[in-house]
C-alpha cells in the first residue's frame, strides 16, 4: 500500500500551484497502514489524487528527519507539501521560509506565531472533540470514575482532559477523571497494563487518546462480560478490532479539509488556518450497543459545540 | 609423525619434521625457543592443522582434525600454559567433555567420575582435591589436574609441554615418579623441556629440534649430558669462544654446579667459568647502599601478611639472589619491591622514598620489574612488538604527550636484532611469539630502561641455553653499570650462578644470608624447606 | 494485591523469555544484540500465523522457528566466518525488524487488523506461557548446572580453547545455543500480541529487547537470578504504573524511572552475583595464540 | 632462524597504535580494499532489488535515490554532512571506551542529556548575545553528556557494575528526563509532540552557504582530527589501548588503569553531549522527543566497522550518512515500502563484513604462497 511514484525530472518545480496540476508530497509520522492517524492521512491524499493531483509520500518519518524529507520533496518538484501531524510544524515553517514559491500545509494546535505567507495550518482542536467524549463518558459511567489513557503528556492531551472535565461540570454529574500517560502513543502493552490498573481502581469507562496503542486498551477488557465497562478510541472507527466493550470513537476525517485547503491554494490563497471541528469532518461515532440516552446526549453536545451554544475552553494547564 | 610442515603466514614453524615415540618410553623433545616443539605437539594433538605431513598411531596412518580425534587415538596433552576453566572445580575440569554416566572401571564394573579420579590419582601419585576450584590452586596442583585430564580420557601417549617450568623441585620429583608410573603402565610420554638434567634423569630417548627442523634422535645410553648440551647449542661455529660463552648456562641446564666445569671442558673445549658479577670482587664493598628497604610489608587477606617485614640494603652493582620454593610470597614480594602492589614500610632508591607512590613514579626512578607470568603480566598480546617495547617508558619517552613512533619502531628493530627475537616483523603481535621469544621481548624492554633497581622473577624459565646465557650476561653488564639487581628464582642453580649474595624467601620473610661462595646448596635447601630457620 | 501479582507475572513473561534466550547464547559465548528485531519478528509472525492459520500455539511455534533462523545466521556468521558479533547482531536487528513490518504489510495491507484471541488462562488466572517461562527458567538452571551438556556449554563460554582441547566442538555448541536462544527471544516477542495488544504494530516492542539484555547482566547470566531479576523489574514497572494511576503528586516521568533506578540500586549491592562469561562476545580461533 | 626484520609489510592490526605501513603500501591496500566493499554493496542492492520488483515497484528509482541523493544537489550534500556530524561523534563515543575494553551503549542517553543541557541554557538565557550564549550552550551540552557518562563510569569503577547494564538503563532514564523537559518544563504549547520552546537567537550555530550548513560540522571535523591524532600518537591513546589489551600488564607498567577506563567513558559522554548540543544549536534550535534518532546504533556499527580505528571512523561515518540520507528519500521517489530501507541497511552491513573475511582469506592465501615461493 504505497504512493505512486512521480517522475521528478518531468515536473518542473515552478512555484504557486495556481492553475496547473498540483504535485503533492505528504509526510506521515507512522506507517500508513496503521488503520489510525496516518491511514486517514493517506486516504485524504488518495482522494486528492483521484481529484487529479499527482501524489507521493514518505511514511514513518521521524521528527528529526522531516526537514530533510521536505527539502527533498521540494527539490523533486512538489508544488504542495503536506506534513500530517503537528509535531512537524516547526520544520515545515522553516522549510517554507526557504522555499517561498512552494505551498505548505502543516498541522498545529492553536494559532502559530509568525506563520509564513505560504503555509496553511490545520488546527485539529482536539479539545472540542473531547468535550463530546466527556459527555459520552459521563453518560456511560456507572461508577463515576472515568479513565483517560494518553500517550505523551502533551499540551493537546492536557486540553483534552480539561475539556472532558468541563463536560462533566456542565452535565452536573459527579464523575471524576483518572488521567494516565503511557509515555508512548503506540506501546499497546503499556496501554493494556495501565487500562487494567484503571479498571482495577474502579474506572468503568476508558477514554483512549492513543494511536496504535489503543488496541491495548481494548485488550484489557478481555474476559470481562459485555456491558461491564466501556472503552472509546480516537481518530478512526475501531469497531472491527475493539470488541463488545467498544462504545465508539472520536473520528477525524481529513478528506474534506485537505480538499478545501488544496482548493484555496489553487485559488491563490496561500496562507490560512483551517479549523477542525464537528462542522468540518469530526464526529463521534457510537456503536449500536450504546444506550440511547447517551447517544442523544452526545449528539446534543456535538450540536451545542457546533452552534457555539457551548464554548469549550482551550486549557493546556499541566495535570499530574 | 613424518614430514610435518606448518607455517603461520610468513613464519615457517615446522619444516618437514619426523618424530617417533616408542611404546613404554619417555621421549624428551628438546630445542631452542621457537624451535617448534609446541607447534609440533599441537599438530599431533589436532590443535593445528599441518600444511603437509602425516601422523600414524600404532603404525596406522590416522587423520587428526581436532583434539577430539587425538583423544580418540589415545593422545593426551598438557599444554605449556594450562587450558583449564578457572571457575570450574578440579573434578569438573577433568570430566568436562566426557560422558560421566557411563564409566567402567578396569574390572568392567561401573564407576563414578569421582571414583575414577581418586583411583587415577592414587595409581599415579597425583593427589588433588576434586572439589577445589582450579582458580584457587597453586600451579603444581593445576599441573596434576592437567595430567589427570589426559589420563582420565585413557591417554596412551601423553605429551607434557615444559611441565617442569612452573614446578618446585619437590613437585618435579613427584611429577617424574608419576611419569615413571605412567610408562610402567604401558603408555608413552613426550616431555618437552630445556633442562638437560631432567631429560637425562627420566628420558629414555631424546629428539632435538632446531629452527623448525629435526636434528637428531638419540638413546640416553649413547649420549652424555654434555653432548646434548653441545647439540642443543648447535654447531659450535665460533669454536671455543662461543662454547665458553655458553658454558655456564649449559651448566645450569645440566644442573651440575661442581662437575659442570670438569665435564664441560672436554665437551666444549676452552670452556671455563665465566666471571661473576661486578660487585663480587669485594672492591665496591664499602660504597654506600643505593637501595634500602625497611620493614616492607604486604598485608594478607587473613591475619598473616603475604610479605612480612622485609629489610634489605643493596649497594650499586650488587646482585642479590632470592632462592625459595614457589608460593612463599615471592610474587607479592616482587610486586611490593617494584611498586605494583600496595605495601607499607619503606623503600628508598637513590635517597628517594617510593612506597606509596604510583607505579609510574617507580618506573621513572628506574625500578624495573620482569614478572614471572609473561602472558598475564608481561605483554600486551594483541599489540606489536614495538608497542610492547614502549610500554612502561611511554610516558618518559613522550614529548608534549606525544610518542615518536618512527623512533620507537627503529629502536624496536634494533632490539629485535640485539635480543635475537624470532619474529617476522616488529609489528607482529607479541602473543604470537613462542614462550621464550616473549621473554626476550620483555627483557629487551627491561634493559632498555637503564634500570637503577632491576628485579627479575624466574627470568630464564622456559629459555633455551643460548637465551639463558644471554640473560646472565646482560644482568652482569647491568650490574657492572651500577644497577642493583634482585633475582628471585626457584632454580637454585641459577641463583648460585648469578648472585653475589643469596638469601631465601620462606613464608613471606627473608631468612639466612650467604655471600657468594659460602652458599652451599644443602644449607639453602634446609632454609627453603623451613628447617634451618 | 492479586491484581498486582497477576500484572507483574504477565509483564515478566516476555522479559523472561528474551533474557533467558540472551543468557543461553551468552553462556556459550555468543552475545546476541538483535533482541529488539527478533521480538518484532516473533510478534509479527506470531500474530499473522495465529490470525491466518488459527491458534496461538501454531503462531508461537512458527515464531520460534523464524527466530531460530535468524539465530542460526548469527551463530554461523560469528563462528564459521568469525564476524564481529556486535555488528552482525545489529545488522540482523535491522533485517528482522524490517522483515517483520514488511510481512505484516504484505499480509494485512491497509485494512484494520483484527485482534487475535488472547492466550487462554490455564489456572490462577495465568496463561500457559507464564508457566512455560518459569518452567523454562528452572529447567535451564538444572540443565546448565546439573548435566554434562550444560557443563560443556558453560565451558565454551568461559574458555573455548580449554573446551576445544577436550574435544568439545566449540562451533557446534555455539551454533545451537545461539539458535535456540534466538528462538526464545522470538517467542518472547510473539507473547506481546497474544496477551497485551491482540495485534502487531511496529511500536509494539518499544525497547524491551534492550532491557532484556540489561536483565541478563542484572541476573549475572544465571537462569535463577534472571528469573528473580525479571520478576523484580516487572514488579517495579507495575508499581510505577500503580503510582501514576493512583495519582500521587510526582510527575509521571519521574515515577517511570523507578524500575531502571531500582535495578541499578540493587546492582550496587550485588557484587557477588554480577559475573559475566569470560568469552562473552568473543569469537574463538583455534590457531590464534591471542585470546579473544 | 634468520632475523629478517622488515619494517612490517602489511601490518595485521588495523588499529591506530599499530605500526603504520609506508604510504605507498597503504594507498595500494586501500584501493585493494575498496573493491570487495563495492561488491558487497552491489550484492545487497541485488537482493533488495528482487524484493522491490516482487512488490511491484521500480528498484532502479529506489537505488538512484539511495546512491545519488547525497550528491545530486547542494541540499543533499548538506543533509549528509548534518547527519555525518552526530554519527561521527557518537561513533567516537563508542570507539574510545572500546579501546579500553569498555562498551559504552549509553551514547544516546548522553546525547539526550547534551541536548537538554544545551536547550536549558539556550532557552533560559535566550537574551544573551551570541558571543556568550553559543559557547555556553555548547559547553553545557558537553558537560551534561560527560556527567551522564560519569555516572556509569563511577558505578563501573566503584561497584563493578557492568557498563553495558548501566548505560542501557540510563538511556531509558534519559528518555523520561527528555519527556519531562520537553512536555512539562519548557514545553511548546502549539507543538503536537514533546518539543521544547526554541532557543534564543544567540544560541544558533551560524550557517555557511546555500542551503546553509551549520558550523557544527566544522567543530566535528576538528574533533575527529584531534581524536585521530591523539589515538595514533599520544600517550593517552597508547595507555587507552594498552588497558584494553591487558589490564594487569598495563597496571604493572605504571598505567592507572582505573583512571584510564573512567576517563575514556567521560570523554565519550562529552562527545555525545557535544553531538546533542550541535543538534540543538545547529539543526533543531530546540530539543524534542526522538532527537537522538538512531545515531547510537549507527554509531556503534560505524565504530565496529572501523575496528576501533578513530582515523577510519569519520570516513565510515560518511558512507553510512550517505546511505541514511539516500534511504530516507527512497520511498517517496520509488514508492517502495519504507521497511525495505532497514532490510537494505542490514544486508549491506552483513555483506560488508563477509567481504572483509573474503579479502582476509585471499590475502592469507597469497601470503603463504609468497612464503612458499621464497622458500623454493
Ligand atoms: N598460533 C601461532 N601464530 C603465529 N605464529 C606462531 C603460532 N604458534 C607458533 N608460532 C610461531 O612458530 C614458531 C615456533 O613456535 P613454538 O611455540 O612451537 O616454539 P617452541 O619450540 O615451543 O618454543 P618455546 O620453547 O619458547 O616454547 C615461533 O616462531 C612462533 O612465533
Ligand atoms: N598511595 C599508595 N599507597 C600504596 N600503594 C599504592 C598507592 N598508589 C598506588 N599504589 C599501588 O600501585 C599500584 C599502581 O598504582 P596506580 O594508581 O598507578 O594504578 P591504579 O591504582 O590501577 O590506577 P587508579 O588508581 O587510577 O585505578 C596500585 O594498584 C597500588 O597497588
Ligand atoms: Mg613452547
Ligand atoms: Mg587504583
Amino acid at each position: 500500500g504505497c504512493g505512486g511514484s512521480d517522475d521528478p525530472e518531468a515536473s518542473t518545480g515552478d512555484g504557486d500551484g495556481g492553475g496547473d496540476k498540483q504535485v503533492i508530497a505528504a509526510i506521515f509520522s507512522g506507517p500508513t497502514n496503521d488503520a489510525d492517524y496516518n491511514a486517514i492521512g493517506l486516504r485524504a491524499l488518495k482522494a486528492a489524487e483521484s481529484a487529479g493531483a499527482e501524489i507521493s509520500f514518505s511514511e514513518k518519518v521521524a521528527v528529526t528527519d522531516v526537514e530533510a524529507r521536505l527539502t527533498e520533496a521540494v527539490g523533486d518538484g512538489a508544488t504542495v507539501v503536506w506534513t500530517h501531524g503537528s509535531q512537524f510544524y516547526d520544520a515545515t515553517a522553516k522549510v517554507a521560509k526557504n522555499n517561498p514559491d512552494v505551498n505548505f500545509i502543516a498541522e498545529y494546535d492553536g494559532l502559530p506565531k509568525d506563520q509564513p505567507a505560504n503555509v496553511w495550518t490545520i488546527d485539529r482542536q482536539f479539545h472540542l472533540g473531547f468535550y463530546g467524549m466527556g459527555v459520552f463518558a459521563t453518560k456511560l459511567s456507572k461508577t463515576g470514575t472515568i479513565g483517560y489513557v494518553g500517550g505523551l503528556s502533551l499540551p493537546f492531551s492536557m486540553a483534552e482532559v480539561h475539556a472532558m472535565e468541563q463536560a462533566i461540570e456542565d452535565s452536573g454529574a459527579k464523575a471524576t477523571i483518572k488521567p494516565v500517560w503511557t509515555g508512548d502513543f503506540n506501546d499497546a502493552a503499556k496501554a493494556q497494563q495501565f487500562t487494567t490498573q484503571l479498571l482495577g481502581q474502579g474506572a468503568d469507562v476508558i477514554v483512549g487518546s492513543l494511536n496504535v496503542g489503543s488496541t491495548g486498551t481494548f485488550q484489557a477488557f478481555e474476559g470481562r462480560p459485555a456491558g461491564d465497562g466501556w472503552v472509546t478510541a480516537k481518530y478512526t472507527d475501531k469497531s472491527a478490532a475493539a470488541g463488545e466493550h467498544y462504545a465508539g470513537s472520536l473520528v477525524y476525517d481529513f478528506d474534506k479539509p485537505l480538499a478545501e485547503v488544496l482548493g484555496k491554494i489553487g485559488g491563490g490563497e496561500e496562507k490560512g488556518n483551517y479549523l477542525l471541528g464537528f462542522d468540518t469532518g469530526v464526529t463521534i461515532e457510537m456503536s449500536d450497543s450504546v444506550p440511547a440516552d447517551a447517544k442523544a446526549a452526545v449528539d446534543k453536545a456535538m450540536e451545542d459545540v457546533k452552534s457555539g451554544a457551548v464554548k469549550v475552553e482551550l486549557n493546556t494547564a499541566k495535570i499530574g | 609423525m613424518s614430514g610435518i610442515r606448518k607455517t603461520f603466514g610468513p613464519v615457517v614453524a615446522l619444516d618437514g619434521v619426523d618424530f617417533t615415540v616408542a611404546e613404554r618410553e619417555i621421549h624428551g623433545l628438546l630445542g631452542g625457543n621457537g624451535a617448534g616443539k609446541t607447534t609440533l605437539m599441537n599438530v599431533l594433538y589436532g590443535l593445528y592443522a599441518p600444511d603437509s605431513g602425516t601422523v600414524s598411531v600404532d603404525d596406522r596412518e590416522v587423520e587428526i582434525r581436532s583434539p577430539r580425534d587425538a583423544i580418540a587415538h589415545g593422545i593426551g596433552m598438557v599444554h605449556q600454559n594450562f587450558l583449564q576453566v578457572d571457575v570450574f572445580t578440579v573434578a569438573e575440569n577433568i570430566v568436562l567433555g566426557t560422558d560421566s554416566s557411563t564409566l567402567t572401571a578396569a574390572d568392567g564394573s561401573s564407576q563414578t567420575p569421582a571414583q575414577r579420579i581418586t583411583e587415577l590419582s592414587e595409581r599415579f601419585g597425583l593427589t588433588v582435591d576434586p572439589s577445589a576450584r582450579v582458580a584457587d590452586l597453586p600451579v603444581g596442583v593445576r599441573q596434576r589436574v592437567e595430567i589427570l585430564k589426559a589420563l582420565y580420557r585413557g591417554a596412551r601417549i601423553l605429551v607434557l609441554d615444559e611441565p617442569t617450568t612452573n614446578l618446585t623441585p619437590q613437585e618435579v620429583d613427584d611429577l617424574f615418579s608419576s611419569m615413571r608410573a605412567i610408562v610402567d603402565d604401558g603408555m608413552s610420554v613426550v616431555l618437552i623441556t630445556h633442562k638437560i638434567r631432567e631429560t637425562m634423569e627420566v628420558c629414555d630417548r631424546m629428539t632435538i629440534m632446531r629452527d623448525g627442523r629435526w636434528i637428531t634422535t638419540v638413546d640416553k645410553a649413547d649420549t652424555t649430558a654434555d653432548d646434548l648440551a653441545a647439540t642443543m647449542i648447535g654447531e659450535v661455529a665460533g669454536g671455543d669462544a662461543e662454547a665458553a660463552a655458553l658454558a655456564e648456562a649449559a651448566q645450569v641446564a645440566l644442573g651440575e654446579e661442581e662437575l659442570g666445569e670438569a665435564t664441560l671442558t672436554h665437551a666444549l673445549p676452552g670452556a671455563q667459568k665465566a666471571p661473576s658479577g661486578g660487585a663480587a670482587a669485594g672492591t665496591v664493598t664499602h660504597t654506600p647502599a643505593r637501595v634500602t628497604v625497611r620493614g616492607l610489608t604486604v598485608a594478607g587477606s587473613g591475619g598473616k601478611p603475604l610479605v612480612d617485614d622485609v629489610s634489605l640494603s643493596l649497594r650499586p652493582g650488587e646482585i642479590l639472589g632470592i632462592a625459595g620454593v614457589a608460593g612463599n610470597g615471592q610474587g607479592e614480594l616482587a610486586e611490593a619491591l617494584t611498586g605494583t602492589r600496595t605495601a607499607t614500610g619503606s623503600l628508598v632508591v637513590d635517597g628517594e622514598e617510593l612506597v606509596g607512590r604510583p607505579t609510574a613514579t617507580w618506573l621513572r626512578r628506574g625500578v624495573v620489574y620482569v614478572p614471572e607470568d609473561r602472558q598475564r603480566d608481561g605483554i600486551l598480546p594483541g599489540a606489536g612488538i614495538t608497542e610492547n617495547l614502549v610500554l612502561g617508558s611511554h610516558r618518559t619517552r613522550s614529548r608534549a604527550g606525544m610518542i615518536n613512533w618512527r623512533a620507537a619502531r627503529s629502536e624496536a628493530v634494533e632490539a629485535i636484532k640485539e635480543f635475537n627475537v624470532k619474529t617476522p616483523s616488529a609489528a607482529t603481535p607479541c602473543g604470537q611469539l613462542s614462550g621464550g621469544n616473549i621473554q626476550r621481548v620483555i627483557l629487551a624492554r627491561a634493559f632498555a630502561h637503564e634500570p637503577t633497581l632491576l628485579l627479575l622473577h624466574n627470568p630464564t624459565r622456559g629459555l633455551d641455553i643460548r637465551s639463558t646465557q644471554f640473560v646472565y650476561d646482560r644482568v652482569r653488564r647491568a650490574a657492572a653499570d651500577g644497577c642493583v639487581v634482585i633475582v628471585i628464582s626457584e632454580d637454585l642453580d641459577e641463583v648460585l650462578a648469578l648472585a653475589d649474595r643469596v638469601t631465601v624467601a620462606y613464608s613471606g620473610r627473608l631468612v639466612g644470608e650467604f655471600a657468594r661462595g659460602e652458599a652451599n646448596p644443602y644449607d639453602l635447601g634446609r632454609l627453603m624447606t623451613g628447617v634451618g630457620a | 494485591m492479586t491484581e498486582f501479582l497477576t500484572l507483574t507475572i504477565t509483564a515478566m513473561v516476555p522479559f523472561l523469555f528474551v533474557a533467558q534466550g540472551t543468557m543461553l547464547s551468552g553462556r556459550a559465548g555468543i552475545f546476541n544484540v538483535a533482541q529488539e528485531g527478533l521480538m518484532l519478528l516473533g510478534a509479527a509472525v506470531g500474530y499473522l500465523v495465529s490470525l491466518k492459520m488459527g491458534g496461538n500455539v501454531v503462531g508461537l511455534i512458527v515464531a520460534a522457528l523464524a527466530g531460530a533462523v535468524v539465530g542460526f545466521i548469527l551463530s554461523w556468521a560469528t563462528t564459521s566466518l568469525r564476524l564481529d558479533q556486535f555488528v552482525v547482531g545489529l545488522a540482523l536487528f535491522f533485517l528482522a525488524g524490517g522483515t517483520a513490518s514488511l510481512l505484516y504489510r504484505i499480509v494485512i495491507g491497509d485494512d484494520e487488523p483484527p485482534r487475535i484471541k488472547p492466550l487462554p488462562d490455564l489456572v490462577l488466572g495465568q496463561d500457559a506461557m507464564v508457566f512455560v517461562a518459569i518452567g523454562l527458567s528452572v529447567f535451564l538452571w538444572w540443565w546448565l548446572y546439573r548435566t554434562d551438556a550444560g557443563m560443556r556449554l558453560r565451558s565454551v563460554g568461559e574458555n573455548p580453547k580449554a573446551a576445544d582441547s577436550l574435544g568439545i566442538n566449540v562451533a557446534r555448541t555455539r551454533m545451537w545455543a545461539g539458535t535456540v536462544g534466538a528462538a526464545l527471544m522470538a517467542v518472547g516477542g510473539a507473547y506481546l500480541p497474544m496477551v497485551f495488544s491482540g495485534v502487531y504494530a511496529d511500536g509494539i516492542v518499544a525497547g524491551r529487547g534492550w532491557l532484556a539484555i540489561a536483565l541478563a547482566f542484572f541476573g549475572g547470566w544465571r537462569p535463577q537470578f534472571i528469573l528473580a531479576g525479571a520478576a523484580f523489574f516487572a514488579a517495579m514497572d507495575v508499581l510505577a504504573q500503580r503510582a501514576q494511576v493512583s495519582g500521587i503528586g510526582i510527575p509521571h516521568q519521574f515515577v517511570s524511572m523507578l524500575p531502571y533506578l531500582a535495578t541499578l540500586l540493587v546492582m550496587v549491592f550485588a557484587l557477588r552475583w554480577a559475573l559475566v562469561p569470560q568469552f562473552l562476545g568473543k569469537n574463538y580461533d583455534r590457531e590464534s595464540r591471542i585470546v579473544g | 632462524m634468520s632475523n629478517d626484520v622488515t619494517e612490517n609489510p602489511g601490518a595485521t592490526e588495523v588499529t591506530d597504535v599499530a605500526v603504520a605501513p609506508p604510504l605507498s603500501q597503504r594507498a595500494r591496500s586501500f584501493a585493494f580494499a575498496a573493491i570487495p566493499y563495492a561488491v558487497a554493496v552491489l550484492a545487497a542492492f541485488v537482493v533488495v532489488g528482487i524484493i522491490i520488483t516482487a512488490l511491484g515497484h521500480d528498484p532502479t528509482e529506489a537505488f538512484r535515490a539511495v546512491l545519488t541523493n547525497s550528491f545530486r544537489n547542494q541540499t543533499g550534500f548538506v543533509q549528509t554532512l548534518h547527519k555525518w556530524a552526530p554519527l561521527t561523534l557518537l561513533s567516537l563515543a563508542f570507539a574510545i571506551p572500546l579501546g579500553a575494553g569498555r562498551f559504552n551503549i549509553g551514547g544516546e542517553g548522553q546525547m539526550i542529556l547534551g541536548t537538554v543541557g544545551a536547550a536549558a541554557v539556550g532557552i533560559t538565557m535566550s537574551e544573551l548575545p551570541m558571543v556568550i550564549l553559543l559557547p555556553l550552550v555548547i559547553l553545557v551540552g558537553i558537560l551534561a553528556g560527560a556527567v551522564w557518562a560519569a555516572i556509569s563510569a563511577w558505578l563501573m569503577e566503584s561497584f563493578k557494575i557492568n557498563e553495558i547494564l548501566s548505560t542501557v538503563l540510563l538511556n531509558f532514564v534519559s528518555f523520561e528526563v527528555l519527556d519531562y523537559v520537553a512536555s512539562v518544563v519548557w514545553s511548546d504549547p502549539g507543538a503536537g509532540g514533546a518539543v521544547t520552546l526554541p532557543v534564543g537567537e544567540g544560541a544558533v550555530l551560524p550557517g555557511i552557504g546555500r542551503p546553509p550548513m551549520h558550523t557544527g560540522v566544522l567543530i566535528v571535523v576538528l574533533v575527529s582530527v584531534v581524536a585521530a591524532v591523539m589515538a595514533k600518537r599520544s600517550v593517552a591513546g597508547f595507555e587507552l589501548r594498552a588497558v584494553g589489551l591487558n589490564e594487569r600488564a598495563s597496571r604493572l607498567h605504571g598505567i592507572r588503569t582505573g583512571r584510564v577506563a573512567v576517563t575514556s567513558m567521560v570523554v565519550a559522554g562529552a562527545l555525545a553531549g557535544l553531538a546533542g548540543a550541535i543538534e540543538v544549536a545547529g539543526v533543531h534550535q530546540r530539543t524534542l522527543e526522538g532527537v537522538q534518532s538512531n545515531f547510537l546504533l549507527l554509531g556503534i556499527i560505524i565504530g565496529l566497522i572501523a575496528r576501533g580505528s578513530l582515523t577510519a571512523v569519520p570516513f565510515v561515518a560518511f558512507g553510512i550518512a550517505v546511505l541514511e540520507v539516500g534511504a530516507g528519500s527512497m520511498q517517496r521517489v520509488s514508492g517502495a515500502p519504507v521497511e525495505i530501507v532497514l532490510i537494505l541497511e542490514g544486508l549491506i552491513l552483513l555483506f560488508l563484513l563477509m567481504s572483509d573475511v573474503a579479502t582476509e582469506r585471499f590475502r592469507r592465501a597469497r601470503a603463504s604462497r609468497a612464503a612458499k615461493g621464497a622458500l623454493a
